[in-house]
């Protein structure tokens, strides 16, 4: 019982993830400025990487970790550069 | 000492990482250590001003209070979202004079106020130490003053 | 290999909820990036994401693999420290970003250049 | 494993080393990393021809050389493979890269950043699509002397090579593209990337599966028809070889060889006699785009106003011969179409060196501005470059005089020069398809070929008299151009190996045969690639 | 699963496809990047697609080759993702190259008439 | 003396003559004299050493190892007819050579012509003695080479450069098609040897091929002996040197196409066709060239017309198929040669002494050089055919020949009336030169004052035309045993009798002969005035010139059609070669697939994964997304291309590749940062007409662009789906997962293949980065930002003018505000990425990671330093050498991978083993981690120096834009 509960909430909160993937690729895809498709690309990756997590509970391997890890502490360098761009329009000077 | 670790913090945290990262063993504590050494030399390279942390008892009391608020934070923006956030007019700039000049406190201060769900760091001059906010619910302006302030006063006992 | 399936009811369930509790935040979060209506507003919907969001399923992968291992697995904390760390540098920077975007094209009610620069005090509110 | 055991990868480690070691000097050390890069191409050389003699070797025992890297066994690990077809084109490489290495010396080396490592690297590159027996190594290999030539086609800079390099770099990715999609099917289908292996279980993939290996092949064929240049995936090659420097344009004659190479080897080998159902796949479309080449480069020689793009299109002439040549698969054409690969690649390598010294002469303005172009005045990071001045020699244009008329004879395939024996004797075996003096009716598609490749050398013939008189005989005030030995040789010594295998051309001509016979039947390449013995491994601590 | 990534590798061939054939330098780029993105999940699924399969042993255990998916066409992609990377990044500084030499972000170097 | 060997002598020397005096110095007239003159004589006393072998009917035969594969092999053969030649190029040649050395002037650069007349000399005998068919088409094509080269010997006249590609085109042509002719003989003998090929002219005439053979051997023929109607060249050809004209273009290289003919008339001739073609040409040319002889002004240009009459003349002999004309042609050959070289000396001789050529111009010269005027009023007899001189013995035997019934047919009835009328042709031009050249009154202002020249100038000529006088009087004993073993050696048993004799009574030859002499008298005596004052060619067609004609096909032909097919045909544009890659690669791939019934497999439903397909819905979006935007907002599609590579580095997740998402993702940051580090130099574009497509041309070709996007992409789906869905085949694959961990030490297989099974893959991918980082730097060394991009982007001078207006303000303020905190945080994520660095390298080969992956970390934390505090401060504190690294990591590589030579293994072979460290325990070491450090190595410095080159032209610009500034000022 609690078996299917556990496999029905990672089954919903991907869901959700999917969801909310979702909503920021329709932030990325209409703006309407550029900061908006920003502030959704970076929202994409952490939700990416929460789905990641949830993948990974699902099949019981530890192995997408590290990728999670990567996403946390190296995901934002394009977004940092991005944010760059927009205020400087140049990323590195 | 301060030569060959020049961040003791610094470095000891990375041990840490290191360890959670692989696995709690002789072995790793030392590769870790290595590894942690090399990285804080890379680190002298850069010379970030050195943050010296003279109140390490604050420090829980610090993470508590950050802790409450954003999770009070998110059940305040989560309830704004849901009840259809297009129709309130309540958001705004809210400009708050800071003392705290420390870098590391500011970043540490910045850290909090950005990820706690309805107040965002927009702007700081460095100058005149003033510092933009934007907050979701701005229905009290003093109010979100205060709360920074508070952990502004925290900080400052702690790094300065 | 180990299958979720394996967990102890009671882990299972706290798994289950925080796990819930989680991305229901985090589809709330992109649920305000949708629905809010400045760039300003919406900036604050992502960290409810970053927040308890991430931190919900954090635990529920801490729980999750500390039982299957039988050992305390510790990894994730590595994450929440490193979302909670970076995340702040991404908004700050887009903020200023979007707040020069919008000065330079006079465009919408943002505070004009004075707010924070200004010697005086008291102007600047918009 | 003795030390010499090794000298079948030396042709690809040699200039990787060198290349990577030429890294850790300053670019401002050019003679010391001149010299390296000099003595490396050396050392290439007589390396590869070192492996000639090893491959031609008569001992009675099997001429296939296999190096397992790795020490892997054959179908699951990589191997190098060294027969007559490798180590010839290892040779003929090594050859145009003594030539345009030296030529380059004179003054191109200096025109642009890390000119030695790129040039190595493109030798590395080469030589290892050269000596590979694996179908995603070979990509790699490919990549490696793709990058390099990226590299080098831009080599100097300027509006002329960035414009001609942007299509050049496009349209390779797009053929990069290409071959991973039909290396990968291949594999989906197949299991294996070796190519011995590959011809092997190519005959064995059942029924419901051939028309995806087929379209597999096809895939991979398009992206090496666009390295062969063949028409009309091919505009962008005489527009990319003009406008590269020429010692660059010297040494990429051999690139577009090399996607005729891979096409010869690959279609003998998986879809020769033994491929079951997929046999003679694709081979009408290699005769037919190869005439249509060969059409379309003639008439392009014909309307080329400049001489490079004279000679690019030359390259066209002779990739659409070759693909038509292979196309037929018969022993005799082949044997042919690989003395024509030889002679063609020799020459027109030497015309790409000779035409940048000749047209030093024609316009001084414009030879100037070749040069100052290289060192632009805008790059603040590069000092200025001491100007050597270049001593005229005697006769220099009598020489050049020589050398033009001896590539234009080459070129368009007159007497009594290599370029007619090798038109000879395509022309010969075709017009024999079974065998000399044994009759039978020739196919109206060979006809056609033969008209084409007597026509395709009038052509060239017409083009370059044309050049010729309006270089040499027209101008009134002769200037001559001041042209370094460093920069004659080069050229001549290309021409003289022309000439040595016109004289020599009997023993070439058993070599070729040779060559073309066991390629025609590969079963003894198979067989050694796939039973090459390992070195027995030492006591691994075989870890539980 | 397999046929959305089928469809997947059709739409970003496809997109990449149509940008490549645009006028427009950055246009190119962005059709190569995708292309890339669809040419290297090609070679992926040539091994079959299977889940929570992957090609990392146990320790200790003895394989058992039927319970991983085939790590070839892994290794491949791999080879392909750098060779891509490198090659992106090539266009890119040859595509400002062009830009700045020529004037134009036209792919011929020049504005058609 | 061998006589093989002396064939061999006799064809080597000319060349070595020819290669000794190209080295001679410019002035040495007298020694290239010397040199050629011996080597002429040389080779004629090797050719009458050989006449006692030839005489007797045999033939000589020599042979030299070439490409006997190919059955040519520099085989030599030498009998009566080939002799008769021989001796004819040997001992003209001698007496061109004596007569060149008086003719050239001092200032010419003599050793190119002489290397040239030798090698020529080389490459006619070759033609002569070759014994085999391929080796004749050989130096045939080598005689037009040297030809080109004589002809074009003084190469600042135009006239000449033009006659000189003439004859080359014309000849060569000829002799490509002689070339197609051969192969087909050989194609029907099985040989291309000459003995073979004779002795099979019934198999020849009887196949199917004999046709295109015939056509195709005498368009070689009568392109080189200039017959109708390719004989346009030769007249252009006059422009050479009299002495090239005299030996090339009288006496020998004109003579091949004839001599060609005749040596293959026992094979080709006598059936219905050869009859046709030959002698029509022959019959054209021999009527047209006297004709047009008549009416020339330049005395070259009358002997040159004159020629191709008299090889029409020859041709029509040959083309009867009778072994009576064969004779006569054998003849007339040698006697042309004779009086024809004699007489272009001669008109050297006048030209060089009197300084013109034009026969309107000169006049009454006998006075001034009587020897020579009566030496060519000889020759000129002999050539209108005057009894008792050569010309008129073999015109009789023409006359004879004319008269009989061959092939019944107009070409046979006209024969004799066109014989009777040419040499009466023959007979006024031969007048119109002595009469107008030499007789009359004094010529007034010639550009010298003409006199006998010197002796041994005028010596060839003498001895020629005492070759004409002697053979005329008694044929019998002086040419008569010569002719006959020619003509035996042509004809064989076919040989007629015949007999040489000034008298053969009265005979309807001699009748014809006489009407032809009086005719040609008498027509002079009309045309005479007209021709002292008209224009230069025939009056009729004289607007109809050969050679204009000629030059025109050749403009059309070779350049303007050329250039349009080439256009039409070909592409310069990007565009239309991709859509063609595109359009071909699908039709390659779809036509086995179509051809064989492509079925791509049962739609399977199983394990369909809603998440998965939302995820891909947004990869598909994503991409969808980015086509559309990338035209207009680049940034918007480098987002959506950043979540599409998103959603691939999720597929890799989710189907059980690590190591891919790890890679992919990485390389996706790394990307993002370089393509934006790009846009910076890539301006906005101004004009964005948003209307577009505007015609009705532009949107279908977008919808075709689409139409061939989708194409595309459904066929990917296509296969990929159905190589998904059928039943895998047995892969090499198994061998490394059995493996991986027992031999290659790791348990992460994908990294062991990539490290060890195939490292070598690795090892050329690390190279390809290398190449192009190191392209990038210095592509960028030379890098000439777009004019519009190179200010300062608009933010910037917004914000340092806002910076620089305020007086609380400071420059950069705004900058370093923006950066106060986050750079803070940037640079405390430096050492933390390193461990991660170091983390994912020393898991690599166990768990997902490794090396590549590392220094992609690695240099994503330079990259975040450089965001954070900007190109300058970074590089104060960090001495970054990317180029080094890049060494480094391929010496690294190469390094780990001969190590394994030193045991005795092949490259790249690596060793893992366990090591036990006390207190720590058991350590894995594989070599293979070596080899992943210099990969890592490679990767950081590559990776780091594109990006760190394309960061620094922001600095270079800023330098730059301060310099021109400084120098501004200082200007002011
Ligand atoms: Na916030
Ligand atoms: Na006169």
């Amino acid at each position: 019982m609690s078996g299917i509960i556990l496999i029905l909430a990672i089954a919903l909160s991907q869901l959700f993830l999917v969801a909310a993937m979702g909503c920021n690729l329709y932030r990325m895809v209409r703006g309407p400025r550029a900061q908006d498709r920003v502030l959704a690309f970076d929202a994409l990756y952490v939700n990416a990487m929460l789905l990641l997590l949830t993948f990974g509970i699902r099949s019981g391997t530890t192995l997408y970790f590290e990728l999670a890890l990567i996403i946390a502490l190296l995901g934002f360098v394009s977004t940092v550069a991005l944010a760059k761009f927009l205020m400087r329009g140049e990323v590195i000077e | 000492m301060s030569r060959l670790l020049p961040y003791p913090l610094l470095t000891v945290s990375l041990v840490v990482m290191w360890l959670l990262l692989n696995s709690f063993s002789l072995g790793h504590a030392i590769l870790g250590t290595a590894i942690a050494l090399f990285a804080s030399r890379a680190m002298v390279a850069l010379q970030p001003s050195k943050p010296r942390l003279r109140r390490w008892d604050l420090i829980p009391k610090l993470i508590y209070l950050v802790f409450i608020d954003i999770l009070r934070s998110n059940i305040a923006v989560t309830s704004i979202i849901l009840k259809g956030g297009h129709k309130r007019q309540t958001s705004g700039f809210v400009m708050i004079p800071l003392e705290l000049r420390d870098r590391t406190g500011l970043a540490i201060l910045a850290c909090i106020i950005t990820s706690t769900p309805g107040t965002a760091w927009v702007d700081y001059n460095a100058a005149n130490g003033r510092l933009l906010t934007h907050v979701l619910d701005l229905v009290d302006e003093q109010g979100w003053i205060n709360v920074i302030k508070r952990y502004e006063h925290l900080l400052m006992e702690i790094f300065e | 290999m180990t299958h979720p399936s394996d967990l102890p009811a009671w882990a299972a369930l706290l798994v289950a909820f925080f796990l819930v509790v989680g991305s229901g935040l985090t589809l709330t979060g992109a649920i305000g990036l949708l629905r809010l209506k400045s760039f300003y507003e919406r900036m604050h919907a992502p960290t409810l994401g970053t927040t308890w969001g991430a931190g919900s399923i954090l635990i529920a992968s801490i729980t999750c693999f500390s039982v299957l291992g039988s050992r305390p697995v510790l990894h994730e904390i590595l994450i929440t420290v490193f979302v909670l760390v970076t995340t702040p540098v991404t908004l700050m920077l887009l903020a200023r970003a979007a707040l020069y975007r919008d000065r330079a094209e006079t465009n919408g009610n943002v505070p004009g250049f004075e707010t924070v620069d200004s010697l005086g005090d008291e102007e600047g509110q918009p | 494993m003795l030390l010499s055991d090794h000298l079948i990868i030396l042709p690809i480690l040699l200039p990787l080393a060198t290349g990577a070691l030429l890294l850790l000097f300053d670019e401002r050390r050019r003679v010391l990393k001149a010299l390296i890069s000099a003595v490396s191409v050396l050392m290439l050389a007589i390396v590869a021809v070192a492996l000639l003699r090893l491959a031609d070797a008569d001992t009675g025992t099997p001429t296939t050389g296999v190096y397992l890297l790795g020490n892997w066994p054959a179908p699951f690990g990589i191997v190098l493979v060294l027969d007559r077809l490798s180590a010839l084109m290892l040779t003929l490489t090594a050859m145009l890269a003594c030539a345009s290495l030296f030529y380059s010396l004179a003054r191109w080396h200096k025109s642009g950043p890390h000119f030695h490592t790129l040039f190595q690297f493109l030798l590395m590159g080469l030589n290892g699509a050269f000596l590979t027996g694996d179908l995603f190594n070979l990509f790699v290999f490919f990549e490696v002397l793709l990058a390099a030539s990226y590299g080098l086609v831009l080599h100097g800079s300027g509006t002329l090579r960035v414009r001609a390099g942007l299509h050049y770099i496009v349209i390779n990715l797009a053929g990069a593209s290409l071959f991973l999609i039909g290396v990968s099917l291949i594999y989906g289908v197949t299991g294996t990337l070796n190519m011995a292996d590959l011809a092997v279980r190519i005959p064995a993939v059942p029924e419901e599966n051939r028309m995806l290996l087929e379209a597999g092949g096809a895939i991979l064929g398009v992206a090496f028809l666009v390295k062969a240049g063949m028409w009309p995936l091919s505009f962008w090659l005489p527009t990319a070889y003009m406008a590269a420097a020429a010692p660059v344009a010297a040494i990429f004659v051999i690139l577009s060889k090399v996607g005729v190479y891979i096409i010869l080897r690959l279609s003998l080998l998986l879809f020769g006699a033994g491929a079951g159902a997929s046999s003679g796949f694709g081979e009408q479309w290699l005769l037919f785009g190869g005439m249509a080449t060969i059409a379309f480069g003639a008439i392009g020689v014909l309307a080329s106003q400049a001489m490079g793009r004279l000679a690019g299109f030359s390259i066209l002439v002779s990739s659409g011969t070759l693909l038509a040549a292979i196309g037929l698969a018969e022993i005799e054409v082949t044997s042919g179409a690989l003395f024509y690969m030889v002679s063609s690649t020799l020459t027109i390598s030497a015309f790409f060196l000779l035409i940048e010294l000749v047209e030093r002469a024609q316009d001084p303005a414009a030879d100037i501005l070749a040069v100052t172009r290289e060192a632009y005045g805008d790059d603040l990071d590069d000092e200025e470059e001491e100007e050597e001045v270049g001593v005229a020699i005697p006769a220099t244009l009598a020489i050049l005089g020589i050398c033009f008329a001896g590539c234009g004879l080459l070129l368009a395939g007159m007497p009594p020069l290599s370029g007619f024996i090798a038109k000879f004797a395509l022309l010969t075996a075709m017009m024999n398809p079974e065998g000399f003096g044994a009759g039978g009716v020739i196919p109206a598609m060979i006809w056609a070929l033969v008209a084409l490749l007597i026509l395709s050398g009038l052509s060239a013939m017409i083009a370059m008299t044309r050049a010729g008189i309006r270089t040499f005989w027209a101008p009134i005030e002769g200037t001559v151009p001041r042209v370094l030995l460093i920069e004659i040789v080069p050229v001549a010594f290309l021409l003289l190996l022309c000439l040595a295998i016109t004289v020599q051309g009997g023993p070439v001509m058993r070599y070729m045969e040779a060559t073309a016979r066991s390629l025609h039947a590969p079963e003894n390449y198979i067989r050694d690639v796939l039973s090459a013995p390992r070195m027995p491994a030492p006591a691994r601590e075989a870890h539980q | 699963m397999e046929l959305i990534l089928a469809i997947g590798i059709g739409v970003l061939v496809g997109s990449g496809v149509w940008l490549l054939l645009r006028p427009r330098t950055y246009q190119v780029i962005v059709g190569l990047s995708l292309i890339s993105y669809g040419v290297n999940l090609f070679i992926f699924s040539m091994g079959r697609l299977r889940v929570n399969a992957s090609p990392v042993l146990p320790s200790g255990a003895p394989v058992d080759p039927t319970q991983y998916t085939d790590p070839i066409p892994q290794a491949l992609v791999l080879t392909a993702i750098v060779i891509g990377f490198a090659t992106t990044a090539l266009f890119l500084v040859v595509l400002l190259a062009s830009r700045g030499l020529t004037g134009s972000d036209h792919v011929d170097g020049r504005e058609p008439n | 003396m061998a006589d093989d060997t002396s064939l061999i002598l006799m064809l080597v020397m000319p060349f070595v003559g020819s290669l000794i005096a190209a080295f001679l110095p410019s002035n040495a007239r007298n020694a290239e004299a010397w040199l050629a003159g011996c080597i002429s004589l040389a080779g004629l006393a090797l050719a009458i050493s050989c006449y006692p072998h030839v005489a007797a009917g045999g033939a000589i035969h020599s042979e030299i190892q070439w490409l006997p594969s190919l059955g040519l092999n520099i085989s030599l053969r030498m009998d009566g007819f080939a002799w008769l030649f021989a001796m004819l190029i040997s001992g003209i040649g001698f007496l061109v050579v004596l007569y060149a050395r008086y003719y050239m002037s001092p200032e010419d650069p003599v050793p190119r012509f002489f290397s040239f007349f030798l090698a020529f000399m080389g490459a006619m005998l070759g033609v002569v003695i070759s014994g085999n068919l391929i080796l004749l088409v050989v130096f045939w094509e080598l005689t037009s080479i040297f030809s080109f080269l004589l002809i074009g010997y003084w190469h600042h006249n135009a006239s000449a450069r033009d006659g000189a590609r003439m004859a080359l085109t014309v000849t060569v042509s000829g002799g490509l098609g002689l070339l197609a002719g051969v192969l087909i003989l050989g194609h029907i003998v099985g040989s291309y040897d000459l003995d073979r090929v004779l002795a099979s002219g019934d198999a020849i005439r009887s196949h199917e091929l004999y046709l295109p053979a015939l056509v195709l051997i005498l368009f070689g023929a009568l392109t080189k002996s200039a017959q109708f109607p390719f004989h346009f060249w030769l007249p252009n050809a006059m422009a050479a040197p009299t002495p090239v004209s005299a030996y090339l273009h009288s006496a020998t290289m004109v003579k091949a196409g004839v001599f060609l003919m005749a040596r293959l008339w026992p094979v080709l001739a006598g059936s219905y066709e050869w009859f046709w073609i030959v002698g029509f040409a022959g019959m054209m040319s021999l009527l047209l060239g006297a004709y047009f002889a008549i009416f020339q002004q330049d005395i070259k240009g009358l002997l040159a017309y004159s020629t191709i009459s008299h090889l029409g003349l020859i041709t029509l002999l040959l083309s009867l198929g009778s072994p009576l004309g064969a004779v006569a042609a054998i003849f007339h050959m040698m006697n042309h040669a004779t009086f024809k070289a004699s007489l272009f000396m001669a008109a050297g001789i006048i030209d060089h002494e009197s300084g013109t050529r034009d026969i309107r111009r000169l006049s009454g010269l006998f006075r001034f050089m009587p020897i020579t005027a009566t030496l060519a009023m000889v020759a000129s007899a002999a050539m209108a055919g005057v009894p008792l001189l050569n010309g008129f013995l073999s015109k009789e035997m023409f006359f004879a020949e004319a008269i009989q019934t061959h092939e019944v047919s107009i070409l046979d009835t006209a024969a004799p009336y066109v014989a009777v009328v040419a040499s009466a042709f023959a007979v006024t031009y031969s007048i119109r030169f002595i009469h107008g050249v030499f007789f009359g009154p004094a010529p007034t202002d010639l550009p010298h004052e003409p006199h006998e020249p010197p002796f041994l100038m005028r010596f060839p000529i003498q001895l020629l035309v005492l070759a004409c006088l002697i053979v005329g009087i008694v044929p019998g004993l002086t040419i008569g045993p010569f002719l006959h073993s020619a003509v035996t050696s042509v004809l064989g048993p076919q040989t007629p009798e015949y007999s040489l004799a000034v008298w053969h009574g009265f005979t309807v030859p001699m009748i014809m002969s006489v009407i032809a002499l009086a005719g040609g008298t008498l027509l002079y005596l009309l045309l005479k005035d007209y021709l002292a004052r008209c224009e230069e060619g025939p009056p009729i067609l004289r607007r109809l010139k050969g050679q204009r004609i000629f030059e025109r096909i050749m403009v059309t032909l070779s350049w303007r059609w050329a250039r349009t097919l080439e256009s039409r045909l070909g592409t310069r544009k990007l565009q239309p070669q991709l859509r063609l890659l595109v359009v071909i690669a699908f039709c390659a791939a779809a036509w086995p697939l179509y051809s064989q019934g492509f079925h791509p497999g049962e739609l399977v439903w199983r394990g369909i994964d809603l998440v998965f397909a939302g995820i891909w819905l947004i990869g598909i979006l994503c991409a969808i997304g980015a086509a559309y935007q990338a035209k207009f907002h680049r940034l918007a599609a480098l987002i959506l291309l950043g979540g599409a590579g998103l959603v691939t580095c999720m597929t890799f997740v989710w189907l059980s590749a690590p190591d891919l998402a790890v890679t992919q993702l990485l390389v996706e940051i790394v990307t993002t940062v370089l393509i934006l580090l790009g846009l910076r130099w890539l301006p906005k574009r101004f004009h964005m007409d948003f209307t577009e497509p505007t015609t009705v041309g532009a949107r279908l070709r977008r919808f075709r662009d689409l139409a061939m996007a989708i194409s595309a992409g459904m066929g990917m789906t296509l296969i990929a789906y159905a190589v998904m869905t059928r039943t895998p085949p047995e892969t090499i694959a198994d061998f490394f997962l059995e493996r991986s961990y027992l031999e290659g030490g790791g348990r992460n297989v994908v990294n062991v293949i990539l490290v060890d099974f195939r490292a070598f893959d690795t090892f050329g991918e690390i190279t390809v980065l290398g190449i192009v980082a190191l392209t990038v730097f210095a592509l960028l060394r030379r890098f000439r930002p777009a004019p519009d991009s190179i200010e300062l982007p608009e933010q910037q001078r917004i914000q340092r003018a806002f910076d620089e207006e305020r007086p609380d303000r400071q420059h950069g303020d705004t900058l370093n505000d923006y950066l106060f905190v986050p750079s803070v945080i940037m640079q405390w994520l430096f050492p933390v990425i390193i461990v991660l660095a170091a983390y994912l390298f020393i898991r690599g080969h166990d768990l997902p990671g490794g090396g590549f992956a590392a220094g992609v970390a690695m240099a994503a934390a330079f990259i975040l330093q450089y965001m954070a505090a900007g190109t300058t401060w970074v590089e104060d504190r960090l001495r970054v050498l990317p180029v080094n690294w890049i060494g480094l990591g391929l010496l690294i590589a190469a390094c780990v991978g001969a190590g394994a030579w030193i045991f005795g293994y092949p490259f790249l072979t690596s060793h893992s083993r366990y090591i036990d460290i006390p207190l720590v325990g058991e350590v894995p070491a594989a070599t293979a981690a070596l080899f992943d450090l210099g990969v890592f190595s490679l990767v950081v410095g590559a990776t780091v120096l594109m990006l760190i080159a394309l960061a620094h032209q922001s600095i270079r610009r800023l330098r730059a834009s301060k310099i021109a500034a400084a120098a501004d000022e200082e200007i002011a």
